[in-house]
């Protein structure tokens, strides 16, 4: 297997799309000629030109519901937010348009659309740059949402995202772009991860660590901390699709270690995981030993000082105190 | 009343007398249907709104008599007549007001979200200008696919307020896309005048014109003007692959929808009467058609019985229709799980 | 004490803080001359003129942002959403100029801004009239959320959030406009119900069922159906306010009642109901003799059909079947 | 340059020496600043974007030098000049970026968020035109408020294309708000050039006209002329309640922020040289200065190490503050519970 970056992974399943199917048509700012705010799609406009790379005003609403609508005839946009945070001043045109219109009009129209691009805080970008929207996404019938944490993942999962027949809103994460993974090789063939399928990221006995994003490194750091320090087995279930969410192995793996911690990027009012709180507790409640606790950025808007923001967000020393608490 | 005579511009002089009284008659079906629908809504036989097209006819019926079948539209909420005027059945219509099965959306989306995709028809959208950018995504999926045509995006005169509009107005001039933005201009938005919810000079389509963008104002009561004035607009596109906007004057008879009981205190009466008067769409049409000889009261009669007939059948099929079942509740959500796909299998997509 | 409809107890609210402050401005779309959508502000545009009720274009981001800005100087605009659907235009100014901005200034700026209207479904107008966003904007720190579910809760809540120094997010109800309810005389003084403060609509011994907004009301006769014909004597406890929450008093209901309920007309991937879930298993996790179970709306956009919607709502019936499952 | 010279016009005519040496020195200040900024940024002192000014000094110090104690002014994320231009300190400024409890906004908002609502300056936004409906909002209230005062809003020449632009253009003219908005056209966005970006006719401020609007275009190199026409603009807010939409042609000299390495990709090297040698706000202002017999070399030389100096110690204060602590994380969230109030201490505001 070869070793690429987060990044590369992503491009190279972008361009496979590219070549397996004309209708498939990159759309953002500064996709094309600039190569990418976060250069995820840089050298495809040269390999592709105008047509099938295409630079947008910064006029999300507007270019987010052309997508929705060139997607309703059959074209298959993969619309990049520069930020997923940029969601606010095209929401509707993602929760109204994409989301209901299969619904609204019984079945008639589809929306294969995927939205794609960073999701993330860490970065000191401030409040308004930093949302992380899996569970806001996820809260909607009508969407899927998708969170690789790794190189293979990312590969993986766009290109099961842009083959999917529904809206797929893809949430990757700027400080992971860099960071390198084995990823299949071009000879074993068409590389894709299906949504809807978690997987353990590490096995472990004594308490499930389920996370998604960004947030799996942690898990796999504070595990290997909990191991070293603690002797603490800890498993880290990597949710990778939030929905379809894969429900059985969120249960598998609390009916093996009967604890759990749940870390999530996202406030913790809410998110991904309240919900996967709800469903372990309602599924499996006698498998419980303990409560379920969670990890989740402290409740405040982002902070944008670089001093402090990394104590904002999940991080291995916050799950490993966690862990403590419960084991 | 308009100084030229559209009569005599190619597009109408192209009409043969059959195809006159075709698009007499959609006027005439789209009204009697409407008028039905008001009574089945006083009937309960409905539920949420009904927002009536009455005293618009001309504008979709003219607008849309000029698609080929590459040609798509779409528009917001008040959509009944882009539905029949697309080539949608009155039974399929009246059945999703009943919210039935048989209804064109199996009764998920209720008399604001007719669709019929294989009609090149879009929807009925709620969200005030929230089409508006997907009308543009229609068009730019033409010209991605090549095929030659156009798409008609509807939206109100309040409609231009919101920012998508606007946003969707450069993409169109910058990209060359192949849209024809219909302001359908009634004066209102809801309760509220033009007046009092746009800043503009002159006219609201003028806000074109800072994007490059060609446009033009309508007098919507005369079918001929309407499509005299929207075929080079749609030329225009198809040809050229560039956007107008065209903003169609025109009125609506009854309130902003069937609940609202104001309209009769922010428009009096008699401004009303005094448009059915002398501006009425069909009425304009009919004298036209009288005087060209084209239509005779026989057949006038005729046409208004056959369209009350029609409404009366469709009345009646959607009220035997069965209505839908909880578990239809849940299909048409993915695409994915209502075809049985190898991915539906694979996750949960529903919680409970 | 009066009778009043929550639509009139609302109006009075409103009145009062008109004329309590100065500042207090009316605005939205049909608020004046038309005297409002659904007529909750009848008669306050004559009362009050030009100048305090305000009727605004078809633009919730231009109008609700200019609001914010106007409060950041000090006016206090109370905005009608139509509906609170129509949220999603207007996404950006309500979670990041609103949410943020006291945030990103270090606490320079303060945002006294009220947004009200219905956020519900059952009133046959399709998905993208049918949102119930309480949980949505909960999610974010530095904005508050209330869902009054009486007339006088309705008074005494708009009251608090019109006086409170935060963006407060007020979401009323369309199917309870015209609900009957007492009301306290205007003899007997000021009537504002703080944020923050739970009530207990209806005491019991077996189980709690806690709900906000018009599910208090399904919970209320779902509780009557219980007693009559299952004997069982169920608490139902009515959030009213969502952020702030009472978690001290659905911590005590639990501890009472010792099996729990959760209504809530949001889908169910999320909402607020997920988040109480979680709070009570984290918090009360040995009090708990069953399973929290939840009744959200069926899982999909909110269909249109007038025969059915209601079954795709949480009603009693499926609340009364709910709570059979685990006692 | 300009064909009419702006220094006759009666706003600049009145300028003394020491004033107009005041608008120098702003320039040099902010100059300065930024420069120091980029090097402490490659240093790692900071975190996020940065996004310079360099270029641009003329349009936020032409500005706002004709603000008095009711006007107010609100920009985007590109928002050093604006602070300093409205009084703001160094310390304060370069102790935000480096993230410290000293900043204007406690480390809390960065480069992108200065705030000083006391000297009427109200940020510092990031998302692209997400400020324009708050400076709609603070003409607003100053009307309502009975102030006499204009709101000044700055925006870039991509953010034309968000739609809450537009939807506030059209309120700011039907509701007679006393706003101004100034476009800084700087000719990109990131790295995407005007025409590639925008659909115009001549010029963006046009957009303006459909709405009844006031608009005009201005060379940003030369100050007078921002002056003369910004004042115009601003009486006209004053004095009729009437918004204006001004487009100030002006440039920046770095990348769109200082983490763009393309900046020489997209704009060649000889274009940037060029405007720096021909239309550099400062060496503008300068020349003229020295012509006007107000500046000289020796005060040239007093007033950029001055510059200098303050600078220096700006950046000493911020590297010797102290970080925010991890409570404080936890205020600045609620006015309610920073100040302790009887509201915060009901029901939990924070959750974990
Ligand atoms: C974003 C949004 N805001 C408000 C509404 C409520 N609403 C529905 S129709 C309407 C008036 C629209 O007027 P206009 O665009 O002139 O169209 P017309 O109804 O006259 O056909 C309003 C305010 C909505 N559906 N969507
Ligand atoms: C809604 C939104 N979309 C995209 C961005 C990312 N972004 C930040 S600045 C910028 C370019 C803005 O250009 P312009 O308005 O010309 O201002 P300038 O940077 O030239 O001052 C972009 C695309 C953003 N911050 N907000
Ligand atoms: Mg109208
Ligand atoms: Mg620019």
């Amino acid at each position: 297997m070869r070793t690429l970056t987060y990044r590369e992974a992503l491009r190279e399943g972008l361009d496979e799309e590219l070549a397996h199917d004309d209708n498939v048509v990159l759309m953002g700012e500064e996709v094309a000629e600039y190569n990418g705010a976060y250069k995820v799609t840089e050298g495809l406009w040269k390999k592709w030109g105008d047509k099938r790379i295409v630079d947008t005003p910064i006029s999300e609403a507007g270019f987010i519901g052309m997508g929705i609508g060139a997607s309703m005839l059959g074209v298959r946009p993969v619309m990049e937010l520069m930020f997923w945070s940029f969601h606010s001043v095209a929401f509707d045109q993602l929760v109204n348009n994409a989301a209901n219109v299969r619904y609204m009009s019984g079945g008639l129209c589809s929306c294969p659309i995927v939205v794609r691009g960073p999701a993330n805080g860490g970065t000191n970008v401030g409040a308004t740059h930093s949302h992380v929207p899996e569970g806001l996404f996820a809260a909607f019938p009508g969407l899927k949402v998708c969170s690789p944490a790794t190189p293979a993942d990312a590969k993986g999962l766009i290109k099961a995202a842009i083959r999917d027949n529904d809206p797929v809103y893809f949430m990757e994460n700027t400080l992971l772009y860099g960071m390198e993974g084995e990823v299949p090789d071009l000879e074993d063939g068409d590389f894709v991860i299906p949504l809807g399928k978690a997987e353990v990221k590490k096995e472990g006995t004594d308490i499930s660590l389920i996370a998604h994003g960004r947030s799996v490194i942690h898990c796999l750091e504070a595990a290997k901390i909990l191991q070293e320090e603690h002797g603490i087995n800890a498993e880290v279930l990597d949710l990778r699709s939030i929905r379809p969410l894969d429900v059985d192995a969120i249960l598998a793996s609390v009916a093996k270690t009967h604890r759990v911690v749940l870390v999530d990027e996202s406030k913790p009012f809410g998110g991904v995981s309240a919900m996967v709180s709800q469903l372990i507790q309602e599924h499996a409640f006698d498998e419980l030993d303990a409560p379920i606790k969670r990890v989740c950025a402290i409740d405040a808007p982002a902070i944008y000082s670089k001093h402090v923001e990394n104590e904002q967000l999940p991080n291995p020393k916050r799950i490993v105190e966690k862990v403590l608490t419960i084991v | 009343m308009s100084a030229f005579d559209f009569a005599s511009s190619p597009i109408n002089q192209s009409l043969t007398p059959e195809r006159k009284i075709e698009l007499y008659t959609q006027m005439v079906r789209i009204r009697r249907f409407e008028q039905a629908s008001m009574k089945q809504y006083a009937a309960d036989k409905m539920g949420g709104f009904l927002h009536l097209y009455i005293g618009q006819e001309s504008v979709a019926v003219g607008t849309l008599s000029l698609c080929g079948e590459h040609d798509h539209n779409i528009t917001a909420y008040r959509c009944h007549a882009h539905a029949l005027a697309s080539g949608m059945s009155m039974d399929e219509c009246m059945a999703e007001m009943f919210g039935k099965q048989t209804g064109c959306s199996k009764g998920k989306g209720g008399s604001m979200h007719f669709f019929a995709p294989d009609k090149n028809f879009w929807g009925g959208h709620g969200i005030v200008a929230g089409q508006t950018p997907l009308g543009l995504g229609l068009a730019y999926g033409l010209k991605y696919l090549e095929r030659e045509g156009c798409c008609l995006c509807f939206l109100g005169d309040g409609a231009v307020n919101q920012g998508a509009f606007h946003e969707s107005l450069n993409i169109a001039s910058l990209f060359g896309i192949p849209v024809v933005y219909v302001i359908e201009n009634n004066g209102y938005s809801m309760g509220t005048s033009q007046e009092r919810s746009s800043a503009f000079n002159g006219c609201l389509a003028q806000r074109a014109e800072a994007y490059a963008i060609e446009w033009d104002v309508v007098d919507g009561s005369d079918i001929y003007e309407v499509r005299a004035k929207a075929n080079i607009a749609m030329e225009r596109a198809r040809k050229e692959h560039k956007p107008t906007v065209l903003e169609i004057d025109t009125y609506r008879y009854y309130g902003h929808s069937v609940a609202d009981a104001n309209h009769k205190v922010y428009r009096t009466p008699e401004d009303i009467q005094a448009y059915k008067d002398n501006h009425d769409p069909i009425n304009v049409f009919r004298n036209k058609l009288l005087e060209e000889g084209v239509l005779n009261e026989e057949l006038i009669n005729k046409i208004n019985a056959a369209a009350k007939e029609e409404t009366a059948a469709a009345v009646k099929f959607a009220e035997d229709s069965p209505a839908p079942t909880i578990a239809d509740i849940s299909t048409d959500v993915y695409w994915e799980t209502d075809n049985d796909t190898e991915a539906s299998k694979i996750g949960h997509h529903f919680f409970s």
